[in-house]
């Protein structure tokens, strides 16, 4: 594909011919999910639905093969080793929860330390936390710049013996800031420490190689990638994996159940216990598909255009601040204006069709370091176009006329 | 810009968002609700006592939108002095007014009808009502109590 | 609806369009999807999809509000006192181990006993099992005759004063049993015992009325429910909920988050940590709308046809025992052949277009019990017919000829 | 009934199925290797020594359905005295002709290919397959360690 063209692409998501006039920027909330996508699941639902893994005729044979079959197209899009490391769970925060609870509190001591960063979604924050509650741990947290960079110094000498994970966000989804995280593993795991990276907010526009990385764990989310909703990816390493109870019990991740004694399949099985969501994980290999589809540099182009765009025009408008300023940044721009609170931003935007994002973005220790109690975001994806940023940029003037 | 929510604003909300009424901390208050929307994080503390079961000393801080800091402007100006029995019956007239279910009141103070307006925008109903039902569930815990 | 028509129910389900000839009677592992159903998925999808609870504009407006319309309808349905009882998760697994885990475990001492019945699915046996394990209490079992039957007397006695929790299944997924809930649900509950109910195989046909019954706990799963996979119900008390840590910690479950100190939401946002299966919610209100404007007491009386005319048709074939010959007992049926292994019977059935289940159908205790490996399975739902059971019988007979 | 399925049992399935080779436990053998799938729950123990090389006194027991008892059997009947690495090309050679995705095998002993038909039906293959790869492994790792 040479370079993007939006309105073609925006012609693939069904939304957007009942809502011609959207201008949807809350894709790092939920991104909306193209044909093929809500096809795949018709499909399933239509034509080959069946439960998975214990049937012996042909729909449940077939159901079973088609969730495999994009358990290892996922595996091989991440760059894993293969399929029996990825767990299909039902999004970023189960995953990140199971690692938190299975994975570091059996390991995790009095004394110890766990490290986040300043920027982390509360799914990357109150797992650790109340695992270093649980055993009298300590959560420490990688400071960052007002202009919401880490501070890679103190970082480093942040990484004692003492710590025992290190968890942090690849992209942050209030900020826009693209963290180091490749330099960042490298350090942790030259002393020992484990590394899980908050896919969430990259895994769909980012190429994400965590076999080249040597990363621990990633977590992400199906509906933020063009996907279904209650979906999402663990990726884990094979002898992490193995090391791990399982956070549920039930049918289809055991080997053998008597009442006195359990013992568990080995994983991924481990970690799916009963009925799975089964159309979920087709329509998540069909978004997979449609991603792969892209040209991923002319995506990643478009994508920073877009920021960049944004940026430059709403810095222009009197009173307006934005709330993350890193170099390296992604296509999510959050700002506040000196007279208009964010909510009313946002009443306003969505009286003319522009779908923004107002609140602390579940993020709450972050407004806490600007002192502020919210602000407006927009967040982009692959059907937005320049177009849509001018129309943003256009009303917000007028807010913030009429509020001043 | 959208005219219906413009006139929303510039009736009653804008001026109550730019000169509140006794928007002022008040720590030695006998009650301080903390009306709270995690949601959000739209937060007001309402501060008051209560003499001879009146209403007294009311005022109000805190952060939120221009929509829910103006109704807690408007509900300090309402419920200050005023009897609990009455009080109650203010909380519940106002939100009559802004509830797109409830059947329209007749005889409501002037300025809450602003709000009726709010009703063409229900993602807002809670920023209207944020402090007005944290206080209602206070006098209703009173006269019950 | 004068009694059930099952070839215009089926008519109202697009796999049968798909697949004509399909004997479907694999009902106990998922149900196949009402067209309407379907539609709601897609609908969302392509009209509606935005992230709920925190948006301003339109779209999340609304799709919070159907989402909250169906937790609300789904109250009503079941006879809860209010949406407030109603916990999403994904499905009767996760709501079972949720109760476990939260409920349970801290108030379970070395010492304590947790009771369940001999027929439960591994789903209500392994939580429970490793609860009792971590906190050093016993797993008593309330044992069942070889027809299937829970031992009512046994029961009785067993309810001591150490006994913390009693969970049971409402209908056997292998055996067929109808369990006598309403009144284990008051003896225990006169000794003070919570009481957790799997109504994973009633929740579709039955009349469920947790408010009258009082039980403590309800789970069940969308997808055994003409209903979206991924998606599940826990019903709970109110005071219990309240009681209950999360499972998982992530977005929209909290009231505040500082690195030092998280404080969570009130129930059921408490338990619903980070973005849920949106879409799924809205399938399984639709999938309830589907079943609400069926005449339940015309599929009662169509299943119990369905189940006792194939009861009938397979006592007649020589070599075939069943397994689960219970007085009450609802439209699932369990046998062995003398000669033939229960694969080799699905795959001969298989191959002529009949749909059942064989193996151990994460029951192995019962299995045990038996004396045997595992059973063929036909479990039957609104869109079978008489033609069907005769079409299993016949094939049967001959497979019973060719192994013998 | 389904005339290939007929054809696939009949062949030699059910001869193997009602008349196994050497289907009895020997709890004192040096090796017993235990070939369990629990998602059906077939299982079935290999009992046997290694005598220079060789594979010595195979016998097995358990329960399983038709095919997983069958090709067990057969694994027993040709796998009995052969040397270890002629025994793993034999494992090999039958997962090659049950495995719909591998090629078609030149000189396959013959009642290997009964099983090819099972090709046709997928959701069978861990059936033929289950005593065959837990013996594969075992042979592997004595090989290479
Ligand atoms: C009685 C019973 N309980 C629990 C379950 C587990 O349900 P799910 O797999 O949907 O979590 C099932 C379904 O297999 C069941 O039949
Ligand atoms: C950076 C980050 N982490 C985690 C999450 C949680 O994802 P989910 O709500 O899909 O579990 C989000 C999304 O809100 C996010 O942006």
């Amino acid at each position: 594909m040479p370079g993007l063209a939006p309105l073609e692409i925006r012609q693939q998501f069904p939304l957007f011919f009942h809502h011609p006039e959207l201008a949807y920027l809350d894709n790092a909330a939920t991104t909306q999910k193209p044909r093929m996508v809500v096809e795949a699941l018709t499909a399933f639902y239509e034509k080959q639905n069946a439960n998975i893994h214990r049937g012996i005729y042909g729909l449940s044979a077939r159901a079973t093969q088609q969730y495999e079959q994009v358990r290892a197209k996922i595996a091989e899009w991440l760059g894993a080793a293969g399929p029996g490391n990825i767990v299909f769970t039902s999004g970023t925060t189960a995953g990140i929860n199971l690692v938190a609870r299975s994975f570091l509190e059996p390991r995790l001591h009095a004394g110890d330390e766990v490290l986040i960063t300043a920027m982390e979604h509360h799914a990357n924050l109150i797992p650790w936390q109340m695992a270093c509650r649980r055993k009298g741990a300590k959560l420490c947290v990688i400071p960052m710049s007002r202009a919401g960079e880490l501070d890679m110094g103190a970082f480093r000498e942040m990484l004692s013996g003492r710590v025992k994970m290190l968890a942090v966000t690849q992209v942050s989804n209030t900020l826009g800031t693209i963290n180091p995280v490749e330099e960042m593993i490298g350090l942790a795991q030259r002393k020992g420490i484990p590394v899980l990276v908050d896919g969430a907010q990259s895994a769909a526009h980012f190429a994400v190689n965590v076999g080249a990385w040597g990363v621990d764990f990633f977590a992400f989310s199906g509906h933020k990638l063009y996907g279904p909703t209650g979906i999402g990816i663990l990726y884990g390493k094979e002898e992490h994996l193995y090391a791990m109870e399982p956070a549920n019990f039930g049918g289809d991740m055991v080997r053998n159940v008597t009442f006195e004694e359990t013992t568990f399949a080995p994983p991924p099985q481990r970690f799916e216990a009963g009925t799975t969501h089964i159309a979920g994980v087709i329509g998540l290999g069909s978004a997979v598909d449609f991603i792969r589809q892209l040209d991923t540099p002319a995506v990643q182009a478009h994508l920073k255009e877009l920021g960049q765009y944004a940026r430059a025009l709403l810095a222009e408008i009197p009173g307006l601040h934005f709330v993350g300023e890193a170099h390296q940044s992604s296509a999510i721009v959050s700002f506040v204006l000196d007279k208009a609170h964010p909510h009313d931003v946002a009443t306003f935007l969505s009286a003319e069709n522009i779908a923004v994002r107002a609140g602390h973005h579940c993020t709450q220790p972050i407004m806490d370091f600007f002192g502020i109690p919210g602000t407006t975001r927009a967040s982009f994806a692959i059907y937005n176009s320049r177009e849509e940023v001018e129309r943003l940029a256009a009303q917000l003037r007028e807010i913030q006329k009429f509020f001043a | 810009m959208n005219e219906k929510l413009k006139q929303l604003y510039q009736s009653v909300i804008l001026e109550h968002n730019n000169r509140p009424v006794r928007y002022e901390k008040n720590e030695g208050s006998t009650f301080a609700l903390d009306a709270y929307n995690p949601l959000c994080g739209d937060r007001f503390q309402l501060y008051f006592g209560l003499e001879e079961g009146k209403i007294k000393g009311l005022s109000f801080h805190g952060y939120g939108c221009a929509i829910s800091k103006a109704s807690t402007s408007i509900l300090v100006k309402h419920l200050e002095g005023q009897p609990i029995q009455k009080a109650l019956e203010l909380c519940r007239a106002f939100g009559a007014v802004v509830r797109p279910e409830a059947p329209a009141v007749e005889g409501a103070e002037e300025d809450f009808e602003a709000f009726a307006a709010a009703r063409e925008f229900p993602q807002r109903l809670k920023c209207a009502t944020l402090s007005w039902e944290e206080m209602e569930r206070f006098l209703e815990a009173e006269t019950s109590g």
